[in-house]
């Protein structure tokens, strides 16, 4: 047998959690309460109940601490984690500008019917740091 | 450490299993139903394997049909006896803790004209006799009530079913799926007309099940083809397949002290390890009607996900509802139609284990369970709103 | 010596295949549907293959989905189309010489209420357009005809039957279990909407297979259950299976060439030499539509299964019929529907080949055939009076 | 582990022919036509088309020559076979007291749905060397 060998390789497989999201679920940093917060927000999806709460000390226009807790998915929880991550020691406006395809690149991705969870961590940021 | 304790979703191979698939995927890998040599000696052992499985359950061989599957096995069973029986009656009785393969098959029946009555369940999972009984009308074609639920381990009083089936001159299905090679199950004590079991949940492969037939019971199949299976189930026969789950059944009736001793001393150390070290934690199930290899636990105030995928990092397989139903953002069927509320259900870990565990496995879980716990609920912001 | 020619039934693994799926039953034993990494390994391997055999046949993995063989496939097709388009129409077209899984689905189907024409076929095994252009009505549905027939290898013209279901916005369903991997198949080429494949006629495992269905095609499932398969197929995935499928997909797609070359060499070579070797002989299917490693012989006078039982004494494994029939001893329905008398039918021998195949196999069996075919015949009542 | 064993052997098996029908499928003793035959019969199994031609030559009551020719599945070839066999040397009453029975237990068996090649082999011979 002489066979040729068929060597495609796979590009579209479904992985489910991604190393990042993987590791953040694993440390939770930024996890628990902010008692010093100035700015906070309480997001809720209500289609799947996700909560997600996030606290910020801003500090002459820029986050020097940031905190979350969340009850959810571990899309959820690793995507308010990440913004609180990406958020720390940037201005309020760089904040406002981070998108959920910025949050997505750096969590290394979410499975489509997980992406809520990247939307409500955005949410929950827009709404603890935009100008009431 | 690797520590599987998801059981209930699939478990490892036995050993002994692979080599025997090994021999018909490498030498004898003929057609059963070819008439050469190739063909007879895959003949042989797929009644060996039949005689296996009949013995395991206590039925005849003659009653016993290989399917790719406890799904299939479902199917078979339902659509089987519905669409055979159709002119006695087109009413079918169930449950609302069923596994998918028959609540969804119920509901495709329901759209095509049968009707279907869903008894509820206690707050333990155990289905209410009362209202199975009032459920049923002269039409009433099946039962089919599963034995032991995959979610949280309960063992319905299959026996008593399958009596007031009897009386009514109803067919009686049981999933016994979760409780072949794990409880005793003997299809001539507990009386049932019908039992789907599976090969991947005892240690067999996957793609492999049988449908117990009680002799007499007239069905349709649900694959049409050749011959085979005297005409219940068509298709080449899953040679190594079926010759696994023989021997899995082999080494499964075996084992079944195993479960009741050790098995379940790993079990009960498991959960009441857990509920010393752990507060705000609620049991699913039955402690008293339950199969001895599941345990079933709410940790307050976190989604049951989080957890898994924070065990998995660990090494510490475990599930959050029925396996086949991840991906899916809804609570488990279960849970819910047990009064689980939505928090709740989303909190609970299902344990599992399987004559594979050893002791020094539940250890570690039990090390490295309360802090993760802990970290979770520090995250939560349900938690220190409740304390 | 040991000589398989009978690989239409089924073949010997490949040992690649073997391996691959080793993994699966030793390490990787996860539930492809569980979240922890034991089941995200088996759902990267279910991937992974179903890539290949949507490779295989110029399909989009998506359009693959993993059923338990070839009988499971047809099932889900014709049923599948059938009960979900009734509302448009109630009629389905096939012919004569199809395989059981597609017959006596078809069959069951009239029972249902469905009216099934039958197309029959010439005496060299292809349906005639003409009659199945006549055959369409205003309600038909779907027209399913094989790609290669299983018991004389001839090919179908299914790309012209594709455009004229096309043409009538039919759905066309072909089974192509004896055409994949022996000779191109090309769903984007063939134009086909559904197509049925599985695993052990190719080197790869029993009890997995594979129903191609074009995307944005409605159907119903067979198999209700679990979310698998986007919700076609429900079912534990057999990942083992799978694996080897797609493994098998991998290895015949780098092998066409071989069986348009050497394999069909051979079929040629035991063909011509025994017709020169041996008198009273009628060949059986199309000379020029036929696949490279089938050859179906008619020996005047005898009875093909005691010649398969001589040839199996001396290690040759051949067929009579298609294998799922034997045991039965009606004469295969495809030979009768080529217009072959009871002798003719009983008469045939299937040899097939398969890349395993050499060709000091083939000079065995040609060695072997003509003493046993002259002993034979002498003790044959009709070949005295024939002569 | 610690598990018993199940160790109960299986006793039904679908074994389709014994070897002894195997044995007499490829050596085909006694086939062919019997020239000197003193007694012969052909019966027709019309179900199946099964043929079956028997030759005896009888002499001093005894049969000293036997041979058949069949047309049909390997079971009544081989019951063919055996009926000559067995038949050899034997007074004819002692062949026509031959049953089907002792000739399954010769054959080593026969499956169900093949039990017919024995009755028709029986059936020859009694057709053959009854008295007419
Ligand atoms: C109770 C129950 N029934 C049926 C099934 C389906 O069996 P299979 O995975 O073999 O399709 C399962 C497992 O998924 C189960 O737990
Ligand atoms: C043409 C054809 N269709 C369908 C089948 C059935 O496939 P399977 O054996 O995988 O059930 C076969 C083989 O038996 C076949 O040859």
């Amino acid at each position: 047998m002489k066979c040729r060998r068929f060597t495609e390789r796979p590009s579209e497989r479904e992985i489910l959690y991604s190393d990042k999201v993987k590791q953040l679920i694993q440390e939770l940093p930024n996890r628990g309460k902010l008692e010093a917060a100035t700015h906070t927000s309480r997001v809720e999806n209500p289609v799947c109940g996700d909560i997600t709460q996030l606290y910020f000390r801003v500090e002459n226009d820029s986050v020097v601490e940031s905190r979350f807790q969340t009850y959810g998915c571990p899309a959820a929880i690793a995507a308010s984690a990440a913004v609180t991550l990406l958020c720390r020691d940037h201005s309020v406006k760089e904040c406002l500008e981070l998108t959920t395809d910025t949050l997505l690149k750096y969590l290394g991705g979410l499975p489509a019917h997980k992406l809520h969870g990247a939307e409500l961590a955005i949410d929950a940021l827009r709404s603890a740091l935009r100008p009431s | 450490m690797q520590v599987y304790l998801d059981n209930n979703a699939t478990t490892p191979l036995d050993p002994e299993v692979v080599e025997e698939m090994l021999k018909h995927f490498r030498d004898d890998f003929g057609n059963a139903s070819s008439i050469h040599s190739y063909g007879q000696r895959a003949r042989a052992a797929v009644e060996e394997a039949r005689q296996k499985v009949a013995a395991l359950i206590g039925a005849q061989p003659r009653e016993i049909v290989f399917t790719s599957g406890g799904t299939e096995a479902d199917n078979t069973a339902l659509r089987g006896i519905a669409t055979w029986h159709r002119k006695k009656g087109n009413h079918i009785i169930t449950n609302t803790i069923e596994h998918p393969a028959v609540l969804r098959t119920c509901q495709q029946l329901e759209k095509e004209g049968f009707q279907v009555t869903y008894v509820p369940v206690d707050n333990q999972g155990i289905v209410r006799l009362e209202d199975l009984r009032k459920a049923i009308k002269p039409q009433t074609i099946l039962i089919s009530v599963m034995h032991v639920n995959n979610e949280v381990g309960t063992i319905q009083p299959v026996d008593e079913i399958a009596r007031i089936a009897r009386e009514n001159k109803i067919l009686f299905h049981t999933d016994a799926v979760q409780s072949v090679g794990k409880i005793k199950v003997d299809v001539k004590a507990l009386r049932v007309d019908l039992l789907t079991l599976s090969g991947h949940k005892i240690h067999g492969p996957k793609g492999v099940g049988a449908l117990y037939v009680r002799q007499g019971t007239r069905m349709n199949p649900l694959l049409y083809g050749g011959s085979h299976e005297r005409n219940r189930r068509a298709g080449t026969e899953n040679v190594p397949g079926i010759v696994g789950l023989g021997k899995a059944c082999e080494l499964a009736a075996g084992c079944l002290d195993d479960f009741q001793g050790r098995v379940r001393f790993l079990r009960d150390k498991l959960e009441t390890e857990i509920l010393r070290r752990i507060p705000d934690i609620v049991l699913n199930g039955n402690p008293n009607f339950r199969a001895p290899h599941v345990s079933n636990i709410t940790f307050r105030y976190i989604e049951g996900e989080g957890l898994l995928v924070s065990l998995d990092f660990k090494g510490i397989a475990v599930s959050t509802g029925a396996a086949c139903s991840s991906g899916s953002v809804e609570p488990s069927h279960v849970l819910t139609a047990m009064g689980r509320n939505s928090e709740l259900a989303s909190g609970a870990i299902r344990f599992s284990l399987s004559r594979m565990n050893i002791e020094k496995e539940v250890d570690y879980l039990l090390e490295t369970l309360p802090g993760i716990i802990d970290r979770m609920r520090e995250m939560s912001p349900l938690y220190r709103a409740a304390k």
